[in-house]
């Protein structure tokens, strides 16, 4: 059973990443939950949501000791670092979190999210671009269950966004399988 | 020599505000707080947050504050007020808590002239809860209830509380600004300065209802939103004095 | 003034609650308790610094009462059973803001429109929290007019003692019948402890917040667990029943209110029959007298509870006993008042069923 | 009559980058920076002075009016 | 259809209500249900004969509810915690009536305003009724999002078959979780057993009445019995619980919900460390599975009773064991939401506290 | 040959009434079941009575009959039209019903433009529950929670709920009229079958305010009350066509 | 024109003796009854007939139209 | 412990004549209640209430099986005809109740009140003529306690009717003691 946290501020795709990912998962044939922050906590700009996946029955759905966080700004990370898992890992968007992990029992794992959707012609991939490293880094799930977990939920978008958001998972996953993240 | 012309006023807080970037509601307290310091009386005022975003307003207001069940402001304040007449009792509402849930509250309280003073701030929606249809939504409106805008035989169409307030005999005065621009906010201010002072003389029931933008629910940015008050909300809730009596 | 006055209980509560310094009174009509607010439209007008409102609904009135109470002044409302299901809302508030006010319910029949006879089938809302959250109302349970006005007194001094709401819980027959008072004098208000919490005005001190929204949940929790603590210190003090011939008694009947009046009588024609039959009568319906009933099952192994409903207090009963003794249940709701006779032969029944005439 | 001089400080934790501000000064005194903000926001920042020409605050008070935040204070003299 | 699905909570209990023949929903916002309404103003504008309200109030909407029940249709109403207090009236209404209609609450952390966090501190609201008079309402507990489904379909089949309202009580958090689904089959509304009692115009029969004033004292007893024996058949029929490794259980922790949903992973840890643990949870909160819990009590002496409040259904464990087991509690009220491990720990310390290792 | 040209209503069971003697509501009742019966929509109308004094409605009505509670007939009127909206339903209730407890009801049931008729008695009073002030109460009259007569600074001054359902847009026809006398409660007939014709046609929400004695609470004779409807209740309350959009 | 002639049938048991048919009756044909019915009210009564020259009941209806009791039937010709 | 019912038409005086003999026995030193018939009874334009006077506690205040009823018209006769006490005594105002009793358990008193009070020149005093015969036939209490109890009641009535009030008492009593009710 793996907990994952996807944490930014509102905008950045931040519940989105998570929801695509929890729905791969489950077509995956995996035991999934899905939980968003809501309410008043999402006031303050602020966006997060845990996705956990498992092989076997999940009993709590809450972001008690993750051991993955994708976090794609400062206050994510202050949240999230102390209530990690030992042992855990970090996706950063090192574009907009520049400082260190402050645990030395975590990975980070820092990808340029902003400046490779910049490459791409569209910051909106900024958080594919983090999901297909992720994926990558985790093997949770496949860049091709994510593609279609996504076409699942996002109907009629158009093939060309569908392409691009294609070319930020590889993107993504080619930036963690080329190491360049150490 | 420099001057300092303009800061936070005596009776806010020295709190960041919880509200989304462009939002009406910290506008709308900055000029209460003013029109209290200006008129003197901030170590006499009560206010009664409501349910609704302007919830934590008395996390901001350096004022004695009760919460009120959501829509039960009229009926708080006057509890409030009967006890301690000589003191000035406000209660804040949005047009849901107002208009929807706390009609009957509303209208009661105006129509037997309870001397206390009501800042309405209507925003065409259900900000703290998300973005649902309000009493105020406009016909065409999109909000999380209403799939493909407002529709007039569905919801029915938007209801103006502050004409039906105007024909109770309690109520003294009633006008209706806005905080999209420059120039409303100055009126906004005058609006409620005159509704504060009219409880100081202890005239009756005086109420401002305050256009506000909700650019997270709405959906547009700042700037679009003042505008879209402008052009749209207007044409449904136009900006007057709606009564005044207080001669 | 002690003099005996033949009084309708709903203008004892009235007269009462006004000697014990109730400055607010906010209601709505609803029969069999109209002379509540009839009697506060009288009563406060003639008072200074006295307001009575006859608010637009129910909810208006309990929230004006809200307001009242932050304002510092003892606050009353009253209503009968349907239009108690619409306060409860603001007695969550109330309990969850910590303010003190008394709320009067003459039960009607019920549930929905019901009748105007008496009847006791608001047990569970009134003290298990009609409303929503983990809090609970102080309960008391007058049986006659001379309590109605003691207990209108104690449930003041309660909720200003305890910060929290207090409910009277009468029937229509305690309503509406006349019996001979004699109230206590009236109390001083300004002899009255402080309120070191009210909405005034700052005046000089730091502004005052009054607010039951708490967003984090661990201050939330803590809020409830110092609503729990609270509780248990009012279990601790104020739990309070009357017995009535249970030093030898073999048989108890546990019953509250016009019931309790009623079993009296039916326990007396026992008594004449030879039969060894008691009262435990709850004056505190919450917190609920369980350590009496506790003790006294070590002699008593039999209680009968009779309720005017079809069987609530008895779950509080069974939970004092918890086995330790049989509890049988006689329930007569809808209004019908016993009579003294019928619960006498009810005792009796039971009484050689369970073979108590054998030793 | 001499043109009013004035100055403007913005706290930058305040301040969302609701664009309210930039909106309506008359002198075009105030931008947005590329930064963001503790919370994620871009903060306006100033972008004349007292002394350049085209974009000299005159202290009007407009922006602070206008902002939802109280995060602007304006001096005048 | 039987694709999984992801899906919130709230929008599960959307979908099943339309696919259990739901035609009329009313309601209110309020935090953490508005995707409920929200699920349903789009369902409805979708549906050939289906009707969407969001009304001006809790309370117009159980009015609406009543109203459309009245006329035939299978209703549904939701809220949390504090919309749901104001909801009381007409909920005892819908008892005395004997209307169906599905009730749902979102419960979040109270009282008063409280937090919008999931919490279980409306139980006694949900299963004492928090309305006047004697009446109950069929309280469902759901546990996980297909359970929400399942049971959605349930609470319209038991409303129309009992006649009674009937409440879904879930969580914050199972409101806004999302976890596949599988939906049952829409129903056809044509198949369902015809309501020979409906207000839908003389037509030709005799002119119907749905009243509940019964001013006459006797009629007005005789209908509380008649509620009361179709609750006595309903206690008979419906009580549901799940059991979880208990069949050598030593200690059994009682949990509902969410909190059973957590105390299942707490149980897991526990066995693994070798502690002889089980569950029992009560997926009908009222009838309450009492039963099941007592007939437990031979082989376990201890049980643990979870919830996220400050102690609620302990009351209807200890009444359903009534001395025969040690009931102990565990509670976090507010809004906290325990961890597996964090229930864990306190079932193996209370294990050990009790000796139950030692044989 | 002799005819008989006036008797019992059909839809009026044969039922003695338990009103006070003079009791305005019973003329209203029999009005209405006249105007059901000669539109011909006795088998599929369904009526709302509230609690009040007409709360037995039900058992002098032959026709289906759903109880309210308190105040909350319009909404509950609006679930019962939208499941059958090929049906005539209406909501009878008293003035303390529809502009005290149940105002919001009224309000926003109007302005939604729910296709229903209402009939509003107004007597100035809370009559069942033995003659509290109602919100329609006149100044100076007397009432049990009045004492000295209705103060309009301590109590408030009548309301006039028809004028402000007036206001919103989801109603059509309104009118106030009286049965104390006989060509009153003619001019009430008529504007009962308008309410329900604008009914039939499906363009709203209809509603007639009917001015009515209540003998025992006003503590006059039968004939007194009626020509102090004409001389006082009339003051404050004008017989008028308020809002007629049916055209 | 003939006047037309009427008669009216007043069912005491449904009368409450409010006066409020003899108020309005033209004809002066209604008078309320010494004795009470079983509720305890005086009933009213009938005291012109068809034929009597100044109490002509011309069952004009006006007293069934404001009797609050349906307790008149009216019959003409 | 003697239950009395006080029945009749509203605006016979009927709930007066109960309170004001309930407070008089009050001061006279008894325990005593007092219950009307309230609310919906109401309705139908009959009123009753029962007085319950004992030298010891009150157990139940209602109106089942009492022992006296002043009875001021023919329904209330039929209604509480049935549920007398054994051995009761049924107060008749004869000028509206004509019929005999059915029970022959019980003894009838039959006042012509209405005629006495014509002879008083105040129809008002009917309920008084009734309560001075019921006082003075069952000695629960005295004319004078009843004077006593009516002015503390209405306490500022004119002199004028308080005497003929007074007279009304004096001829119910005289009425039962010259014995031309039996
Ligand atoms: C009894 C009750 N019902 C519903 C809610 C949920 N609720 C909180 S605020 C609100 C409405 C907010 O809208 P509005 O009053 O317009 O204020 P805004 O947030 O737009 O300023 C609602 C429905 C509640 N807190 N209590
Ligand atoms: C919730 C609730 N509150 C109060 C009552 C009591 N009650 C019944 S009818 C009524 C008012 C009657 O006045 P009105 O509506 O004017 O009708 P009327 O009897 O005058 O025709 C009241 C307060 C009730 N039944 N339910
Ligand atoms: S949701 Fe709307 S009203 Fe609420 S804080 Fe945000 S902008 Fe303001
Ligand atoms: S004070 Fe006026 S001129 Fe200066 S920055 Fe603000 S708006 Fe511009
Ligand atoms: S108006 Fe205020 S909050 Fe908005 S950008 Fe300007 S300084 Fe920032
Ligand atoms: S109290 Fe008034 S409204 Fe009620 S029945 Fe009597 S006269 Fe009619
Ligand atoms: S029908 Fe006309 S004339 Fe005849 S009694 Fe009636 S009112 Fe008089
Ligand atoms: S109007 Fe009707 S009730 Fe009144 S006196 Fe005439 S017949 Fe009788
Ligand atoms: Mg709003
Ligand atoms: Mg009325």
């Amino acid at each position: 059973m793996k907990k994952t946290v996807f944490a930014g501020f509102g905008g950045q795709g931040v519940l989105m990443m998570g929801y695509v990912f929890a729905v791969a998962a489950m077509r995956d044939g995996r035991e999934v939950t899905y939980l968003p922050a809501y309410g008043a906590e999402m006031r303050g700009g602020t966006a997060n949501c845990t996705v956990v996946v498992s092989d076997e029955e999940i009993f709590s759905p809450v972001s008690s000791s993750p051991d993955f966080a994708v976090i794609m700004n400062k206050p994510s990370l202050v949240k999230y670092e102390g209530v990690m898992n030992g042992g855990g890992t970090i996706f950063l968007n090192s574009n907009h979190v520049s400082r260190e992990l402050t645990r030395d029992d975590l990975t980070s794992i820092r990808i340029p999210a902003v400046e490779i959707a910049k490459e791409l012609g569209s910051e909106r991939v900024v958080n594919m671009i983090m999901l297909g490293a992720f994926a990558a880094h985790t093997r949770m799930t496949s860049l091709d269950s994510i593609m279609n977990g996504l076409s699942e939920i996002v109907k009629d978008t158009k093939a060309s966004i569908m392409k691009l958001n294609r070319r930020g998972l590889d993107r993504g996953a080619e930036y963690i399988l080329k190491g360049d993240s150490r | 020599m420099e001057e300092l012309v303009f800061t936070r006023p005596r009776y806010i807080k020295k709190a960041p505000f919880h509200y989304c970037p462009g939002c009406g509601h910290s506008i709308i307290h900055r000029l209460v707080a003013e029109v209290i310091e200006e008129l003197g009386i901030g170590e006499k005022t009560i206010g009664v947050p409501p349910a609704g975003c302007a919830v934590l307003a008395y996390d901001y207001f350096d004022v004695d504050m009760g919460e009120a069940p959501h829509g039960r402001g009229p009926a708080l304040a006057t509890g409030i007020k009967r006890i301690l007449p000589d003191r000035i009792v406000f209660s804040y509402q949005g047009d849901g808590d107002i208009a929807a849930i706390g009609t009957s509250e509303t209208i009661h309280t105006a129509n037997r002239g309870e001397n206390i003073t009501v800042i309405f701030v209507n925003n065409n929606c259900y900000g703290m809860t998300g973005g649902q249809m309000a009493p105020t939504t406009l016909l065409g409106q999109n909000s999380t209830t209403t799939p493909g805008g407002r529709d007039e035989n569905r919801d029915g169409p938007p209801i103006d509380l502050s004409e039906m307030l105007a024909l109770v005999r309690g109520t003294v005065y009633i006008e209706r600004t806005a905080v999209n621009s420059i120039r409303n906010i100055r009126n906004t201010k005058k609006a409620i300065t005159k509704a504060f002072k009219a409880q100081i003389a202890g005239l009756g029931f005086s109420l401002v209802e305050i256009l506000s933008p909700c650019p997270t629910n709405w959906k547009m940015s700042s700037t679009d939103s003042c505008r879209w008050i402008d052009e749209s909300v207007m044409q449904t809730f136009p900006l007057k004095v709606i009564k005044d009596e207080i001669g | 003034m002690d003099k005996k006055l033949l009084m309708r209980g709903s203008q004892v509560i009235g007269e009462a609650a006004i000697r014990a310094g109730c400055r607010f009174y906010a209601g709505y009509p609803i029969t069999p308790q109209n002379e509540i607010p009839e009697f506060m439209s009288g009563a406060m007008a003639d008072l200074e610094g006295g307001t009575f409102i006859q608010a637009e609904s129910e909810i208006a009135a309990i929230n004006m009462v809200i307001g009242a109470s932050m304002a510092g002044a003892r606050a009353m409302t009253s209503s009968s059973s349907p239009g108690i299901s619409l306060k409860q809302e603001g007695i969550s508030f109330l309990a969850a803001l910590e303010l003190p006010a008394v709320i009067v319910n003459v039960m009607r029949g019920g549930p929905g429109l019901g009748n105007i006879a008496p009847s006791q089938g608001d047990y569970f809302q009134a003290t298990r929290g009609g409303g929503h959250g983990d809090y609970r109302s102080i309960v008391l349970a007058p049986a006659h007019g001379q309590e109605l006005a003691d207990l209108t007194r104690k449930a003041f001094e309660y909720a200003d003692r305890y910060r929290t709401p207090v409910m009277i819980l009468a029937d229509g027959m305690m309503g509406q019948m006349m019996e001979p008072v004699v109230f206590p004098d009236p109390i001083n208000l300004d002899e009255l402890p402080p309120k070191p919490w009210v909405l005034d005005g700052a005046q000089g001190r730091p502004s005052r917040i009054i607010k039951s929204l708490i967003l984090d949940t661990v201050e939330m929790e803590e809020h409830n667990w110092k609503l729990d603590r609270k509780y248990k210190i009012i279990s601790g003090e104020i739990p309070h029943a009357e017995t009535y011939m249970t030093e030898d008694a073999k048989l108890v009947v546990v019953a509250y209110g016009t019931a309790a009046r009623i079993a009296r009588g039916g326990i007396k024609r026992a008594r004449e029959m030879g039969l060894k039959v008691g009262l435990l009568r709850p004056v505190t319906l919450w917190p609920f007298p369980d350590r009496a009933i506790r003790e006294m099952s070590r002699l008593v192994k039999d209680f009968m509870v009779f309720e005017m409903n079809t069987g609530q207090m008895i779950d509080d009963v069974r939970l004092s006993l918890e086995g330790r003794s049989n509890v049988h249940f006689y329930g007569r709701p809808g209004g019908i008042v016993s009579t003294p006779d019928e619960i006498g032969k009810a005792i009796s029944s039971l009484y050689y069923r369970q073979h108590l005439k054998e030793d | 009559m001499k043109p009013k001089k004035g100055r403007i400080v913005i706290d930058s934790r305040l301040c969302k980058g609701c664009y309210l501000c930039v909106s309506v000064c008359p002198n075009e005194c105030i931008g947005i920076s590329e930064e963001s903000n503790e919370k994620g926001y871009h903060p306006a920042k100033v972008i004349g002075t007292k002394d350049a020409n085209d974009r000299a605050c005159t202290g009007c008070t407009l922006c602070a009016v206008i902002c939802p935040d109280i995060a602007i204070e304006v001096y005048r003299g």
